[in-house]
């Protein structure tokens, strides 16, 4: 419990003292400690979810469900904290924000990772939506950081859907308090999920169906689901890169998961319905549709910052998907998968800010030959790409190869729809980084400062889960999937 | 106890071949390292899975190990029958030539910009990737070590990427081998989801509706045939091959091909179960057009290693007609010919490996002393490196499938299978089967062809440029490199009924029936049924050719005059030849061109050249890009760019969207 | 008779291979001798060739300074690979042991071997006109390989053997039967024979004339012994392809066991076909005209499917057979 | 039920939850933001004044407390935020007029009628009188939405973002008697800052394209059209010369 408040006050702390700590050198460290303390918490907090099988109280929950989440984001947090150091140094001294931006970055960077670990922790779905909000007014003043008109306008833009999807979100919250208060007496733990989850089959389907419509249109604009995904890569390609890193690693992520909660009550709910896979339908649709449309996206790219976010729409849609698909296998890659994707997803983006400084630009065309300038960038990129892109022996994979196969067997014509959009997402992706790794260099093009060190380690993580899935691991995966599907795989 | 050791063996050949790529990450500060420890490590893997593969080939039964790796509910796990025994062989001995190639070949690059870090590293970690593929016993670890050696090797492939082609060929490889992987894994799928779980043996006792077991071979015939590089999926072939440094592309062309022969032969003879003759039929017919489409357009070719690139699709064709052979006859219930046909093929792909291999290496030692690939550039090199110049005729005559080497007799196996056509019931069979062995002599006379066009062109006569002119012969290591392989297809082709002797262990393993004794017994000939119903005697061809060739020459020599008189050459008395006049290796094709013209997109143009003179320009263009390739991208770059209107810029729109969205949804809902 | 045969069966094949060397000049002497008649010239006598041979091997060899070993190798491999080709043809006698030696596709590829050498052989000196009759020399027999194999294949599919000696034994053990394939079949192989071994209308042996001449192109920078023995082969080559129409489409009279009478009665028979065919093909030579090198592919195109429509009608016609 | 059977009390509710959504329709179609800001304060008070009454009737303790919030926060506070803003981004006197007023007005009718159809299977189980007004409430939350859709001025934007979160306010009330206490703090403090941050962004906006009309905000986007090069359908064919010869072309004719 302990271990939990530390992870929640840690962030809250770091935000309000990295607000009025002036010297950047100073706050950069500070950054990193902050967040190097939050992780430290969550794998003690993970160290006793892995002894007693949850822990729960004061609203807070933590099952297997969200613990890999929670060390998940911390550990990605601390990582791009290490990343941004020196490369908002930089940033700084190209003279692209004030000093004053800098403390607004470094504040709010710990007020986003506060809430997505009270996102993730909380078990009261109206505290999940003030932290989903919350990690939205946070983050918008950081897309704007540059004060560029285009930063201001993809600021805007972010504010604004997003805003719109959650208030959507909080709508159907309200629905949903409205079909709990018929079956739980203390309206006091009317939003309290394990409760609601224990009574769902009593809740009244229409008013849940109707809820969780408003929910998933919600939320969904958050995870970037077509054709609500438009504010995603604005926001990724006009931000700082640390923030694209985090918000494709965490927020996508935690946004999913409010949704994958929700439809676990959904389906408690309408099990005796006359569509009781409503929900599972309605992800399926929308993960489809994703991730088709944003495997075409990706073919006419020409700001590599945009077509990675683009790939996060894409593995977004196919979570999202394989969690509507249901079943043991399906919900066990798509869970493996949330984690490979953060996982590598950041390792690109931190490794494409280091590519955009060498070439001093986020345009596809003017960046060419980074191997040549500088080879631990262009082969992180590539072996990063080829990663995402589903090469063993990379973690992703393993989920994808999990994903196919259980479609396979429930759905066996949609893995053509599958299949199609993997290979189109490909081409999009390497025809664009072809160029950019490849070739002769540039004259005049000069290696920069960069820090592999986060990179390094999110690919071997990810080699590591390709090439073996730890017990521990593998055990949370497998209760979370017995939580979600009500079976075990293994 | 011996298979366990054997076993043992190949996993230690794995290791080592990753401890090879290992050690090559140090050559960034210390190139050496490649030519003195990765490459000897290279080396010893391919020993090691030699003699690994050799005993389990040689003493029957299969064993399987788990390994501590892989999902929980799905470990890695790895088996060593008599099958991938025979192709670990394969991949070894060709890695072994390599091994002691590699460390002169590579040399050339320690100077070069490209990363020598790249090429150790995915050399060692594409051998250690073939090698699983072979050794999985479960789909999972198969996809894996699929896609490692699929990515490796295009990072060997892209290894020059200084020049734009070979950054396109690279980008159209990988593009291609993710789609066959796909397709493979999708093949897998459907097995697997009859079947429970992913072991190979769950699939196995799998029965499946002949429905969706066609669905699943159709699946597995493109995957692999993907990667086998048959038409019309060959198109990334003759781009990849020849871009790669050239002990690369011995390997690729020589043993990746194989590979993919053995996932089909493991999916379709082994885990699918029940055969149907129809696959037999498609796969007879894309093996004869690939066969004849490669060696056309191999014909056509300039370029040396594109050549050699494209007589592998042939060669995969031939092989692949073998395999259909079989499938025709095993699903018809007639073993002998069909077991027949199965040796035929592995014996086919025995040999490619081998005289592929060894061409790429004479390649490799062309483009290493003259920097050429043109063979228009190339001319009288017999005479200054004749060592190369000697092993490269003994390739070229293996591969021209000429007693008594070793193409011949698998060729000659092929022919003899096709000829037991008269066993089937249906006559469309009896009469299509001849045709398709039509074919494979029109193919073989073809490949002849080719090759007196290569070995001609390139080593005889004179040098058409300077820089061939200075060439200068390789160093020992390249030429020894070359030495075993050439001394293997001479081998292999000498002792058939020995080498029969060891394949037929596969068929007996793997369809529980074999060859009669009396094909392997008689060391001296292979007879097939009764001695005077088919017979080769390979050894004694080989000895009475040595001894007449003797014989004559000592009669003639004790004549009177033996001196010979170095004089001009006659040329029916015109001026003395000088090298522009000789015939050129597009010369050489061009009566076969007209001929068959009208399969390629020939454009001949004589248009003038700036000095006054006139040039000949031809050019050759390859159909199946315009009938399956470009519509494909054209359609993606139609649907790209209709869909890219969602992102308008519009805050409106998009909350619009957003309104819509919520709106169907709910009515969708009530 | 056993013992008999184990030590008669090897000398007779020897003979049999040495009378192949020593005959094959004759029936070209013959069929020219044939061809002069026809056109009212006395011609030259029916030794000429074994005269003209004995002159090369006695001149002295000239080689082109340009010329690399293999020039001067070439000549013996052709020789041996066309003679053990031959030999492995029956001539007089069926059940020779070079009959379990090699079957009709070893004969097929022992020929394309000795054509490799001989194409290589022409491209070596560099000259303009070896590589042309090389690359000629190669379209004509790719395109005449798969018809010969065809019209093989029709006779080893009605006897189910790929081996001469098994297909003669076939023709002779049953009775007689017309067989429309047999008929296309021998009409293929004697256009492919045609092309083979260089004759009117594929290609002219007599000719010098540089842009229409194939064999000859090759052999233009030879001289002394290695021309003869080029020359040598060539004929075998042609003795050959005779032996093989006479013997396996009319065996009768072929010895079917090494006694002396059974061996003498086959010289005699087979003699007497050879003339026979050597006297049609020189009739032939005179009335046909040589036809343009790229004509030549529909000629060929003819005799495969000749060869192919022998295939079907066994298949079709005569179904158990 | 009959309105007549209800007390007075609930009677004057659905008058207020009528009034509310009347105000709507005033700040969907009000040309002059001024006026449309008066409107969104009416509109804060009468949410304000349902909870009170709800309040009344249930006699629930903290929907005392929740009216007070709004009150404060929906009537007064928000309000005179827009109003400080407007006057020192000099747009007092800013009219926009809509493009077609009749058809924006039509649809948001039909959004009303939608959202009662929806709701009629909660409406339908006569639990508590003020299940009606969750229609109400729904459709104020569509037409917020539709307000942002037609309206191109980024303050009429916000406008329609804070109806929105009134129509919230609305359905929490009057569907589920209020919600936790804790949810309503976290809520309206995500308002307050969301309404602060809003400010911010006018005055960048403005700073960049120096007006605040949302379709000038149009540079990030996809459909710039140039011809991308397809790498991979490149057809290979190498040009392949030699120099003409004599015997290579000879028997051409």
């Amino acid at each position: 419990m302990t271990a939990l408040l530390i992870t929640l006050l840690a962030p809250v702390f770091g935000a309000f003292a990295l607000a009025v700590v002036r010297p950047l050198r100073v706050a950069g460290w500070l950054n990193v400690a902050v967040s190097s303390v939050t992780f430290a918490a969550t794998a003690v907090l993970a160290w006793a979810v892995a002894a007693t099988d949850e822990i729960a109280g004061f609203s807070f929950r933590v099952d297997a469900f969200n613990v890999y989440l929670v060390v998940l984001t911390a550990f990605v947090g601390l990582t791009t904290s290490i990343f941004s150091r020196p490369y908002m140094r930089h940033v700084c001294e190209t003279g692209m924000t004030t000093e004053r931006g800098m403390r607004i970055y470094h504040a709010m960077y710990q007020a986003f990772m506060f809430t997505m670990l009270l996102a993730l922790t909380t078990d009261n779905l109206g505290v999940l939506w003030v932290a989903v909000e919350g990690a939205t007014l946070a983050t918008v003043l950081l897309v704007s950081l540059y004060r560029t008109p285009e930063a201001v306008e993809a600021a805007w833009k972010y504010f604004v859907l997003c805003g719109v999807g959650i208030a959507l979100a909080l709508f159907g919250t309200v629905l949903t308090y409205f079909a709990a208060q018929q079956v739980i007496a203390d309206p006091a733990e009317g939003l309290t999920w394990s409760i609601l989850f224990q009574q769902a089959s009593a809740l009244e389907p229409s008013v849940m169906g109707l809820a969780f419509v408003f929910l998933l249109v919600g939320y969904g604009t958050k995870v970037g689901l077509v054709p609500m995904h438009q504010w995603l890569p604005d926001a990724h390609s006009e931000g700082p890169t640390p923030m694209s890193a985090v918000l494709s690693g965490l927020l996508l992520n935690v946004a999913l998961y409010a949704v994958v909660r929700l439809k676990m009550l959904v389906d408690g709910s309408l099990a005796t319905t006359a569509s009781p896979h409503m929900a599972g339908q309605l992800l399926m649709g929308f993960g489809l549709l994703s991730f088709l449309v944003a495997g075409l996206f990706l073919h006419r790219q020409r700001d590599i910052k945009r077509m990675f976010s683009y790939s996060s729409i894409e593995h977004m849609g196919l979570m999202t998907f394989a969690f509507g698909l249901g079943g043991p296998l399906a919900t066990f890659g798509a869970l493996l998968h949330m984690l490979v994707h953060s996982l590598t997803k950041s390792a690109i983006f931190i490794t494409v800010g280091h590519a955009a400084h060498i070439a001093g630009t986020q345009t596809i065309d003017r960046i060419r030959g980074l191997i040549r300038t500088q080879p631990a960038v262009g082969w992180s990129l590539l072996l990063g790409v080829a990663a995402i892109a589903g090469f063993p022996p990379f973690g992703v994979f393993t989920s994808e190869f999990l994903l196919l196969t259980a479609t396979m067997q429930v759905q066996p014509w949609l893995t053509v729809a599958l299949l199609s959009g993997l290979v189109i997402a490909f081409a999009g992706l390497f025809r664009h980084l072809h160029p950019m790794v490849y070739g002769p260099a540039p004259e005049g093009q000069l290696p920069v400062a960069a820090n592999m060190l986060p990179v390094l380690l999110h690919l071997g993580l990810v080699l590591w889960l390709g090439l073996a899935i730890p017990s521990f691991l593998a055990g949370w995966l497998d209760r979370a999937t017995q939580l979600i599907t009500g079976v075990h795989l293994l | 106890m011996i298979m366990s050791a054997a076993l043992s063996l190949v996993l230690l050949a794995v290791v080592l071949a990753l401890a090879s790529s290992a050690a090559s990450l140090f050559a960034a500060r210390t190139p050496t390292v490649i030519r003195l420890l990765a490459m000897p490590l290279f080396c010893l893997a391919g020993m090691a899975a030699l003699a690994g593969g050799l005993s389990a080939l040689l003493n029957g039964d299969a064993i399987t190990a788990t390994l501590p790796l892989g999902l929980p509910w799905l470990p890695w796990r790895v088996q060593l029958d008599a099958l991938s025994g025979f192709f670990l062989a394969i991949i070894g001995v060709v890695s072994f030539a390599v091994g002691i190639y590699g460390p002169a070949y590579v040399r050339g690059f320690e100077k070069g910009r490209d990363s020598l870090v790249a090429l150790g590293g995915f050399s060692g970690l594409f051998l250690a990737g073939m090698m699983t593929v072979v050794l999985a016993a479960d789909a999972f670890l198969f996809m894996v070590a699929w896609e490692v050696m699929s990515l490796s090797s295009y990072f060997l492939v892209a290894f020059q990427h200084d020049n734009a082609a070979n950054r396109r060929a690279a980008f159209l490889y990988l593009l291609m081998a993710h789609v066959g992987g796909l397709a493979i894994l999708l093949g897998y799928g459907v097995l697997a989801s009859f079947g429970d779980g992913f072991a190979f043996d769950a699939m196995r006792a799998a029965t499946l509706s002949p429905a969706w077991a066609s669905v699943a071979f159709a699946l597995a015939f493109l995957g692999f045939g993907m990667k086998a590089g048959l038409v019309p999926l060959h198109a990334w072939l003759p781009e990849a091959h020849p871009v790669a440094p050239s002990h690369i592309s011995a390997l690729m062309s020589g043993v990746m091909l194989k590979v993919a022969v053995y996932g089909f032969i493991r999916f379709v003879f082994d885990l699918v179960g029940e055969l149907q003759w129809q696959w037999g039929v498609a796969v007879l017919a894309i093996g004869c057009i690939s066969a004849l489409f490669g060696v056309l357009a191999a014909l056509m070719q300039r370029d040396l290693k594109r050549l050699l690139a494209y007589s592998s699709v042939e060669n995969l064709g031939i092989i692949f007609i073998g395999l259909g052979l079989a499938l025709l006859f095993l699903s018809t219930g007639h073993s002998l010919p069909g077991v027949l046909a199965f040796i035929a093929a592995l014996y086919h792909a025995l040999n490619h490996a081998l005289f592929k291999g060894l061409l790429f290496l004479g390649a490799g030692a062309i483009l290493h002393s003259s920097h050429e690939r043109d063979l228009e550039q190339m001319g009288g090199l017999l005479r200054r490196m004749p060592w190369t110049g000697f092993l490269f005729l003994v390739g070229c005559i293996s591969i021209a499938a000429l007693p008594p080497f070793n193409g011949f007799v698998s060729e000659w196996l092929t022919f003899q299978s096709a000829l037991r056509a008269w066993q089937f019931d249906s006559g469309v069979l009896r009469s299509l089967v001849p045709i398709a062995s039509a074919v494979l002599a029109l193919t073989g006379a073809l490949v002849a062809a080719t090759f007196v066009k290569v070995y001609g062109v390139a080593f005889l006569g004179q040098a058409r440029s300077r820089h061939v002119r200075h060439a200068r012969a390789v160093p020992f290591g390249m030429r020894a490199g070359q030495a075993v392989l050439a001394a293997l297809c001479l081998l292999m082709g000498v002792i058939p009924t020995g080498v029969i002797g060891a394949l037929n262990a596969i068929p007996e393993q793997l369809l529980h029936s074999g060859l009669p004794q009396a094909v392997s017994h008689n060391w001296l000939s292979v007879n097939l049924a009764a001695s005077n119903s088919a017979s080769y005697s390979a050894p004694l061809v080989a000895v009475l050719l040595a001894l007449i060739v003797a014989a004559v020459v000592w009669v003639l020599h004790r004549g009177p005059v033996r001196r010979v008189r170095r004089c001009d050459a006659w040329d029916c008395g015109f001026a003395p030849p000088g090298n522009r006049m000789q015939y050129t290796a597009t010369a050489f094709a061009q009566p076969i061109r007209r001929v068959f013209a009208h399969l390629f997109l020939v454009d001949e143009a004589v248009v003038p050249r700036n000095d006054g003179g006139q040039r000949y320009q031809l050019t050759i263009g390859d159909r199946t890009w315009g009938i399956f390739y470009l519509p494909v991208a054209r359609w993606v770059e139609a649907a790209s760019r209709r869909v890219v209107r969602l992102q308008s810029g519009n805050v409106r729109l998009y909350l619009g969207w957003t309104l819509l969205t919520l709106l169907v949804l709910l009515w969708i809902i009530s | 008779m056993d013992h008999l045969l184990n030590a008669a069966a090897p000398v007779a094949a020897v003979l049999q291979a040495m009378l192949y060397a020593a005959a094959a000049p004759l029936l070209v002497g013959w069929i020219r001798k044939v061809k002069a008649r026809l056109q009212n010239r006395r011609g030259p006598s029916v030794l000429q060739p074994y005269r003209d041979l004995r002159k090369l091997l006695a001149k002295e060899v000239r080689v082109a300074h340009t010329a690399s070993p293999l020039f001067r190798a070439a000549p013996y491999i052709v020789f041996a690979a066309t003679w053990l080709a031959a030999a492995t043809v029956p001539l007089l006698a069926v059940n020779l042991p070079t009959a379990a030696l090699a079957d009709i596709i070893v004969l097929v590829g022992l020929l394309a071997l000795a054509r490799f050498f001989l194409a290589l052989a022409g491209m070596d000196v560099g000259t303009a006109f070896g590589g042309m009759g090389a690359s000629r020399e190669m379209l004509v027999s790719a395109l005449a390989e798969p018809a010969m194999l065809m019209a093989v294949f029709t006779l080893a599919m009605t006897a189910h053997s790929t081996n001469l000696a098994g297909v003669i034994d076939f023709q002779l053990s049953n009775e007689f039967a017309l067989r429309p394939s047999f008929m296309f079949a021998l009409g293929g192989l004697v256009l492919v024979a045609l092309a083979e071994t260089g004759r009117i209308p594929v290609d002219n042996p007599a000719t010098h004339l540089e842009l229409t001449m194939i064999h000859e192109a090759m052999l233009l920078e030879y001289s002394g012994r290695h021309l003869a023995l080029m020359e040598w082969a060539a004929q075998i080559k042609l003795l050959l392809y005779g032996t093989l129409i006479a013997n396996v489409f009319f065996p009768w009279g072929i010895a079917q066991s090494f006694a002396a009478g059974a061996l003498g009665m086959g010289i005699a028979a087979v003699a007497a076909k050879l003339l026979l065919l050597g006297a049609a093909l020189a009739i032939g030579e005179t009335v046909l005209a040589k036809m343009r090198l790229f004509r030549a592919p529909a000629f060929l195109n003819l005799a495969l499917l000749l060869a192919l429509l022998g295939l079907l009608s066994h298949v079709i016609l005569e179904v158990g057979a | 039920m009959s309105l007549v059977s209800l007390p007075l009390l609930q009677q004057f509710l659905l008058v207020l939850a009528a009034l509310v959504l009347f105000t709507s329709f005033v700040l969907l179609s009000q040309a002059r933001l001024v006026s449309a800001i008066h409107a969104f304060a009416w509109q804060g008070g009468l949410v304000a004044a349902v909870t009170g009454v709800v309040a009344v009737a249930g006699s629930s303790g903290h929907l005392y407390f929740s009216a007070l919030l709004t009150l404060v926060l929906k009537a007064a506070l928000i309000p005179w935020m827009l109003h400080r803003l407007i006057r020192r981004l000099e747009l007092e006197r800013h009219v926009e007029s809509l493009r077609w007023p009749a058809i924006v007005n039509m649809v948001a009718v039909i959004l009303v009628i939608f959202s009662y159809w929806l709701v009629l299977p909660m409406v339908q189980q006569e639990l508590a009188f003020t299940r009606n007004i969750v229609a109400i409430s729904l459709a104020v939350v569509l037409i917020g939405l539709w307000m942002m859709v037609v309206r191109q001025q980024a303050v009429a934007q916000v406008l329609g973002f804070m109806s929105m979160e009134n129509g919230l306010f609305l359905a929490a009330v009057s569907a589920t008697a209020g919600m936790p206490l804790v949810v309503e703090l976290g809520v309206a403090f995500d308002v307050l800052v969301a309404m602060v941050l809003f400010g911010v962004f006018f005055f960048q906006i403005r700073q960049s394209i120096d007006s605040l009309d949302v379709d000038r905000l149009n540079r990030l986007t996809e459909t710039v059209d140039e011809e991308a090069d397809l790498e991979f359908s490149a057809a290979p064919r190498r040009p392949h010369t030699v120099t003409a010869r004599p015997a290579a072309v000879e028997e051409a004719e």
